[in-house]
């Protein structure tokens, strides 16, 4: 029971933190190496706006999603812009961009310990034995609305199929009138958001820190690639196969093989199922 | 747009086209033409450890050709071989501990850890690898950004070859001078042995893999052997550079499998010129010294590091060497259409 | 409706489309006719706008330089520096060779990312439309379209484009890898597609014959170049023509 | 001519700041005094710090390296003084100083007791190294100590051990645990958390239902305040007694937790980094730390990098020069009284002698978090006040 | 022509493929004879393809066998049935684009097939693969002289591309060809131009089976035809029996006129 609970708010945590990359290189097939510190800075803004200039908390947070959102419209439309396509450029400047973020924020006094932001609802439930706190479970509701928001949006209504097909074939989207660098823009804002929103839902439940801007960086990849890339159901199931395969391990062999055997999770998939579990990229490329 | 009436136009300069075939040989000029480049940057780097100001920027040239080393592996597999690598930390960690365990346990003088850790490294670098051959694109590209996470995460929890305190106790090389020598030497071979191995058939079948491997796969050719290959061929380089790194410090630990050791080559290839195997080189020996240079900033030299690579990427987006290459075979005029 | 005058296409420094000048009128079908690398892509690029696109990304790249010159009207406006986007939005839809579907969505929603310009009765209108022009789609809407057949994306790939409410339709060989039913079926659909919703239609092919029927006007390439025009009949009565593109003597 | 401090320190944290704090407070003091005397002529302190990024995750310990040597090669630094931070970084470094032949003295973050062991396994090779701050070993005999005045005074003998998942303090909760049970206490359980955790509920609940009385914390990781709140929220009885709880050394601890760190125990390792009177030097120490940089000494290594700089002062002054060989064999002679207690090094090893007497040598200190303050309430001879229980513990 | 050989070359038992749901072949049996011409015809969509790439491996079979000269092949790697000696074009074209037209060949020159047989033609002069690539495309109809080989071959039209395709098979020596759909994309007159050559490489002993929609240059050259049709093998036969079948035309042609269609043909 303290495995399923567990293993479902850490997969969903997970799969939160991978939403937003999952949602840019989606759609605009940029892999947003700084999404990182996109989700440390709504962190940072956020304590700011609560902290000092003493607004509310809902207020606050929905200033520093705008923010954030604002962000990444700025990043992609100034630089990420320049390099559209050449994908190892695109690496470089955007995990060059979250490196100058993550380290200004520091330089900017954002260090040390004691930064948090507040949970949205004290106490504590018990779920068959095992206590929860309320944070949490709005956590995993949230999470899971908003994949299935996700989803829907992408498969189903003009502009998320638009997004859709932009990111497999630009050119052929050009010609059927998607402008697709209005479109990447849009992607790379609501991507900066989702990392926002991960970040509100998550950092309450520890502290601010920026170098949990890296681990984010590197479990959100890892979730979208094993779910293959730009499916969100994918990303979502693959959260859960590494969040349950982490709970396990801390709980039956011992947590310092947690990250081995996430890890190993990750590899192992891939060379069973070499485009992620929902992804098909191989087998179309393989396609002859 | 509507009204122009002119065009730029991009020609080869004469002087490229004689060169290339036997014609070179008959002038100086030509001979020059062809020499010329070459010459600068084999005589460049040998003369940079006496250029350099004092022992501790000759130190930051030899990190410089480490860097490079790795960078040119990586040029080569990502655009010879179409296997975009984003783990060079593996190889340099799993050089750096083969080097390091060879030397501190068994008492191996660095002549021969380099070479083993290269030979050995670049063997276990391919086997671990060897399953994630048939991935393709993005997906290999990030199952390598894994590998050297995992490989360090191993290490931390079985708690082997030192745990997280590393390996101490390592030999350095014999002098400032072997040490430099031997990178710039080694890196030197490499540049020019890699683009020697890329005209030839086997560089060339790389290549094609890369185009287009399933026309390769009906031509009779088993793709896996020649990725293999190329894997072990950049592996074997990084691990080089790793084994050298770890002399160097006379340290090994598993930050050598740190995220940086993976992007900072990367970044060199991608300001250098990708896929020119020149340019990497060029793009380490701008960004490890500005890297340097920006020390006294403190906490600010990353958020400026990060600035510059920005900038260096966006003013030239195909990279330095790319661009010197242009200008340097054609002409480009104005012509009325 | 859609006027090129002096199209010129340099790819680097090798001439692509050479003073080429072509009109379409309303509710007509151009035909574009040409060997292989006559340029009949190129132009059809060129009238999308998508030659700016290529153009712009080469130039990230630091590839070849593509220069592209000549006037450019659609409906007395002048396009030449408008966006391919917006030209599709202002009704010039092509539909590229070499089919180019967004591999990983189904049939159908590459039918619906079609629609994105379309209103949502459009999109349902056009929808019925296509599946009855290509009755073998419907029992493929959920299929991927990178998994279907040469000829099956050849037909979603025209319906995708139909999707887009075309008031001019660039069809770049359309009937490359169809079976002879259905090429047959589409080129009556097109003549079809060109009576009832006067769209005004412009088609490449390297082998005229099974288009020829139904153009109104054609030109023939040859080396970038116009080397002639004509009504259908003025082309039919022309010898030359007749042996190269029709393949009869 | 100035002498000149290099001091590699990660300086975007806190076991960073801390030290280059301590240390530039202290060349202040010794520069406005005059200086150095170095045989006749007196030289004044110059300080270098470079940022090695060390302690930062990703960053391969190479870049600290490279610092050491920048500042050795580059800064021409007569001495190293504070880190590098993380205890693999000054491993690695050891060889670096060996081959310079620069005395480096370790003022900050590194506790494994790998450091000095090293320096004894080789000392010809690593003489230049030296530890001016307690190691993990002796923080744990200080905790024993402690544990043993809560068992006599409050009758708990149940400990539960609480570590995260980094080698050293695995390592370190597994010696605490051995040494526990043999020192009769019963260890009720050991939980290792990786790092980033953040939540420990179950875990507290397991600590409530087997019944422990003290939980023993071993991390340095942010989240920690997380596990005093929801030990706060969760009531448990049991007395969180952190060693290493970074989060719980920094006077910005109690707004963190909302206050409901209190009754947190914290070992800070050296005296004068939380204010207590262990000599008469403590709290001029202190005040002196809280007026130059407007804040508390923060974190485990402040009093120790200040008192750095003034052994080496000493060492120099007595060595009469500040060639490298002589340093050492002045600074393995120091004996002086300083802000934590009488500072000596062990000559074979290098590390500073402990004592919990701070006539002997140097104390180590134990707070607890009492009502938004800080107390030093270990060891005995400088303690501030005495151990509280929360309410809900008080039988 | 098939009479007189009692082995098949090539020979597919009850070929099934399903790709999740979708029955692309279903219990196909066929027989192809050394020296033979075979066309396969079929609607769009009838599993042409799938044929073409479960005889050389690219995809694994739901159930069946295959054979060539005897020798179970079923489930081997592209490469070495390749190795073998049966090849096969590509119906969406994958030339090396990035590569200059003849070194295209340089690299199936390059393989252990060619290095045995000494490539195409080759007689074991193996010498000078850049030689004997710029033969072979001559052979195929590239201009020996102009520059056309030497360009890159992303900018060659489909042309030129569609013949490298079966240049590359070519160059390995192989005893079966199989092409898919060479002839689309081919104007009139290149057409034209091919199908001579088709009938050389016939002469030389290869076996070729050829997946067209232009029926008109197909059964000019080939002996036997197999109509597939929604996966299942309709009939087989001369080119005349099997325009002549009921079926056939119904399938094909649907109710169209078989002369009008033709004009598309
Ligand atoms: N990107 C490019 N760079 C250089 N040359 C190009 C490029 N694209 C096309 N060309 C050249 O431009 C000419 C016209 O090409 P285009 O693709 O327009 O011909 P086409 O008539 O469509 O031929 P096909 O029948 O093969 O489709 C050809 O000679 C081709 O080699
Ligand atoms: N990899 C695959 N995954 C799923 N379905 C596939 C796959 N490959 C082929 N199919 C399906 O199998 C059927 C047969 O495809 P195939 O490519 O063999 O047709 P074809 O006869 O070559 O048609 P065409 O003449 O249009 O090229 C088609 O309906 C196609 O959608
Ligand atoms: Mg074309
Ligand atoms: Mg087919």
């Amino acid at each position: 029971m303290e495995i399923l609970v567990y293993g479902t708010i850490n997969s969903v945590s997970l799969a939160l933190m991978g939403l937003g990359f999952a949602m840019v290189y989606g759609i605009s097939r940029v892999p947003n190496f700084a999404h990182g510190a996109l989700y440390i800075i709504c962190g940072f803004v956020t304590w700011t706006i609560l902290q000092k200039l003493g607004l509310p908390y809902v207020v606050a947070i929905f200033l520093s999603l705008a923010v954030n959102g604002i962000l990444g419209i700025l990043m992609y439309r100034f630089i990420l812009i320049r390099v559209r396509g050449m994908n190892i450029s695109e690496i470089i400047s955007s995990y060059a961009i979250g490196l100058a973020i993550l380290e200004g924020l520091r330089y900017g006094g954002f260090r040390g310990m004691t930064y948090t932001l507040p949970v949205f609802m004290e106490g504590m439930v018990f779920i068959g034995g095992v206590p929860v706190d309320y944070h949490r479970i709005i956590m995993v509701i949230v999470g899971i609305l908003l994949v299935g928001g996700l989803w829907l949006f992408t498969h189903y209504t003009r502009l998320g199929l638009a997004l859709q097909g932009m990111a497999q074939d630009e050119r052929a989207a050009l010609m059927l009138g998607i402008d697709s660098d209005f479109m990447a823009m849009l992607a790379m804002g609501f991507g900066a958001v989702l990392a926002g929103v991960a970040a509100t839902m998550i950092l309450p439940l520890g502290n601010i820190v920026v170098e949990s801007g890296y681990h984010v960086l590197i479990m959100s990849i890892a979730v979208c690639i094993v779910g293959g890339l730009g499916s969100w159901i994918g990303a979502f199931f693959a959260a859960f196969i590494i969040g349950f395969a982490q709970i396990l391990t801390v709980v039956f062999i011992g947590s310092h093989f947690q990250m081995v055997v996430a890890l190993l999770a990750i590899i192992l998939t891939l060379i069973l199922k070499p485009s992620g579990l929902f992804g098909q990229q191989k087998e179309l490329e393989d396609r002859v | 747009m509507s009204s122009q009436t002119r065009r730029k136009e991009r020609i080869d300069r004469g002087i490229k086209v004689r060169s290339e075939g036997l014609y070179a040989l008959m002038s100086w000029r030509e001979m020059a033409y062809l020499i010329l480049p070459r010459f600068m940057l084999i005589a460049g780097l040998l003369c940079l450890p006496f250029l350099m100001p004092g022992m501790y920027w000759q130190r930051v040239i030899s990190i410089v050709c480490i860097y490079a080393i790795v960078a040119i592996s990586f040029d080569f597999l990502a655009h010879y071989v179409g296997l975009v690598c984003l783990g060079g930390a593996f190889f340099i960690g799993t050089g750096g501990y083969i080097a390091g365990i060879f030397n501190a346990y068994f008492g191996m003088p660095p002549v021969l850890t380099i070479p083993l850790a290269a030979i050995a490294g670049g063997a276990f670098c391919t086997l671990l690898l060897l399953p994630c051959l048939p991935l393709r694109g993005v997906y290999f590209a990030i199952v390598t950004l894994m590998y050297p996470l995992f490989m360090a995460r191993i290490i931390e929890a079985f708690d082997i070859f030192g745990g997280t305190d590393g390996i101490l106790g390592i030999d350095s090389f014999p002098s400032a001078f072997v040490e430099q020598y031997f990178v710039v030497g080694i890196l030197l071979v490499f540049v020019f042995g890699l683009r020697r191995l890329v005209t030839t058939d086997m560089g060339l079948i790389f290549t094609a893999v890369m185009d287009n491997d399933q026309a390769v796969r009906a031509s009779g050719i088993n793709i896996t052997y020649y990725k293999a290959m190329a894997v072990f061929i950049a592996s074997a380089m990084g691990c080089l550079a790793g084994a050298c790194l770890t002399h160097i410090y006379m340290w090994s630990g598993i930050s050598q499998f740190a995220l940086d050791f993976s992007i900072l080559p990367i970044a060199a290839t991608v300001i250098g010129g990708a896929g020119t195997l020149v340019g990497p080189v060029i793009g380490c020996l701008i960004l490890v010294p500005v890297s340097e240079l920006l020390r006294d900033f403190g906490t600010l030299r990353i958020v400026f590091y990060a600035t510059i690579l920005v900038a260096f990427i966006l003013f030239r987006s195909d990279g330095i060497m790319a661009f010197a290459k242009r200008k340097y075979e054609q002409i480009e005029r104005w012509t009325q259409i | 409706m859609l006027e090129a005058t002096d199209l010129m296409v340099f790819y680097e420094n090798m001439l692509a489309l050479n003073n080429i000048s072509i009109s379409c009128r309303d509710n007509q079908i151009v035909g574009v006719f040409g060997a292989n690398s006559a340029g009949k892509s190129t132009l059809m690029y060129s009238l999308s706008g998508i030659m700016l696109d290529i153009r712009k990304k080469e130039k990230m790249a630091g590839g070849e330089r593509i220069t592209l010159t000549g006037q450019l009207t659609f409906q007395g406006k002048d396009i030449m520096d408008m966006k391919p986007s917006d030209r599709a939005r202002a009704g010039i839809v092509l539909c590229p060779e070499r089919r180019r579907l967004f591999k990983e969505s189904s049939v159908m929603e590459n039918l619906r990312i079609g629609g994105y310009l379309a209103t949502k009765a459009q999109a349902r209108e056009s929808l019925d439309y296509v599946m009855t022009l290509f009755p073998a789609l419907q029992k493929m809407t959920k299929r991927l379209a990178g998994f279907l057949s040469g000829g099956e994306q050849q037909m979603v790939a025209i319906g995708r484009a139909l999707m887009a409410q075309p008031k001019i339709l660039l069809l770049d060989e359309p009937l490359m890898g169809l079976s002879p039913l259905m090429q047959a079926t589409l080129i009556r659909a097109v003549k079809k597609i060109q009576e009832q919703s006067d769209i005004s239609i412009i088609v490449s092919e390297q082998y005229a014959r099974p288009v020829f029927p139904i153009v109104d006007y054609a030109y023939i390439l040859e080396n970038g170049a116009a080397v002639m025009e004509g009504t259908r009949e003025e082309l039919m009565d022309n010898p030359d023509v007749k042996s190269a593109y029709f393949g009869m003597s | 001519k100035p002498i000149i401090l290099g001091a590699p320190l990660s300086t975007a944290y806190l076991y960073g700041w801390d030290a280059e704090r301590g240390i530039r407070l202290a060349v202040d003091e010794i520069n406005a005094k005059g200086g150095v005397a170095v045989g006749s002529e007196k030289r004044p302190f110059a300080v270098e710090v470079i940022d090695t990024r060390d302690l930062e995750p990703g960053v391969p310990v190479s870049e600290a390296l490279m610092a050491v040597e920048r500042l050795i090669l580059n800064k021409k630094a007569d001495f190293i003084v504070g880190g590098p931070n993380r205890s693999e970084a000054a491993l690695a470094a050891l060889s670096l100083l060996s081959k310079h032949k620069k005395v480096s003295i370790v003022t900050s973050g590194v506790l494994t007791p790998k450091y000095h062991q090293t320096v004894e396994a080789n000392y010809d090779k690593f003489k230049y190294a030296f530890r001016i701050h307690g190691e993990a070993v002796n923080l744990i005999g200080e905790i024993i100590a402690n544990f043993a005045d809560l068992k006599e005074k409050y009758g708990l003998t149940k400990v539960f051990i609480m570590a995260q998942d980094v080698s050293h303090a695995r390592g370190a909760a597994e010696v605490m645990g051995k040494v526990a049970a043999s020192k009769g206490f019963e260890v009720t359980g050991t939980e290792i958390f990786p790092t980033g955790a953040t939540d420990f509920s179950m875990a507290l609940l397991k600590v409530k239902s087997t019944g422990s009385e003290i939980i023993n914390i071993w991390m340095d990781m942010p989240e920690s305040a997380i596990l005093l709140k929801q030990w706060y929220d969760l009531k448990i009885p049991a007395l969180p007694f952190g060693s290493t709880l970074a989060a719980a050394e920094q006077p910005g601890f109690w707004d963190a937790t909302e206050g409901k760190g209190e009754y947190t125990l914290c070992n800070v390792v050296n005296a004068g980094n939380a204010p207590s009177e262990a000599t008469p030097w403590t709290m001029k120490f202190y005040d002196a730390y809280t007026e130059k940089w407007g804040v508390e000494p923060e974190g485990l290594g402040s009093s120790s990098s200040y008192m750095a700089v003034y052994a080496l002062k000493d060492a120099i002054e007595r060595a009469g020069t500040i060639d490298s060989d002589k340093v050492v064999t002045a600074l393995e002679q120091i004996d002086m009284v300083g802000v934590y207690g009488r500072l000596r090094f062990d000559p074979k090893t290098h590390q500073v002698i402990p004592s919990t007497d701070p006539k002997e040598g140097a104390v180590g200190s134990i707070l607890q978090w009492q009502d938004g303050k800080r107390v030093v309430v270990y060891p005995k001879s400088i303690a501030m006040g005495e151990i509280l229980l929360p309410p809900w513990m008080e039988k | 022509m098939n009479t007189n050989q009692d082995q098949p070359i090539l020979r597919m038992e009850n070929v099934s493929k399903v790709f999740g749901g979708v029955t692309a072949l279903r219990e196909v049996n066929l027989d192809v004879f050394q020296g033979d011409v075979l066309g396969i015809i079929g609607p769009n969509g009838s599993g042409k393809t799938t044929i073409v790439n479960s005889i050389t491996g690219f995809i694994s079979l739901t159930s069946g066998r295959i054979y060539f000269k005897g020798k179970n092949i079923t489930g081997k790697k592209p490469h070495k049935i390749a190795d073998m000696g049966v090849t096969r074009t590509f119906q969406i074209m994958r030339p090396y684009y990035s590569l200059p037209a003849y070194k295209n060949l340089v690299i199936p020159l390059f393989s252990p097939r060619a290095k045995r047989t000494g490539g195409w033609r080759g007689g074991g002069r193996l010498g000078d693969r850049k030689t004997i690539a710029i033969d072979i495309l001559e052979e195929i109809g590239f201009e020996r002289d102009s520059y056309i080989p030497f360009k890159t071959t992303s900018t060659l039209p489909t042309g030129y591309l569609k013949r490298l395709e079966l240049a590359r098979c070519l160059a390995l020596q192989p005893e079966v060809i199989i092409c898919d759909e060479i002839f689309s994309g081919l104007s009139m007159s290149e057409i034209a131009s091919m199908v001579p050559l088709i009938e050389r490489i016939q002469d030389d002993g290869i076996t070729i089976v050829m997946i067209e929609h232009r029926l008109r240059e197909l059964f000019q050259v080939a002996n036997r035809v197999m109509v597939l049709n929604f996966g299942e093998k309709l009939v087989e036969g001369t080119p005349d029996e099997v325009m002549a079948n009921e079926q056939v035309k119904e399938a094909y042609f649907g109710s169209e006129k078989i002369e009008e269609v033709m004009t598309y043909a």
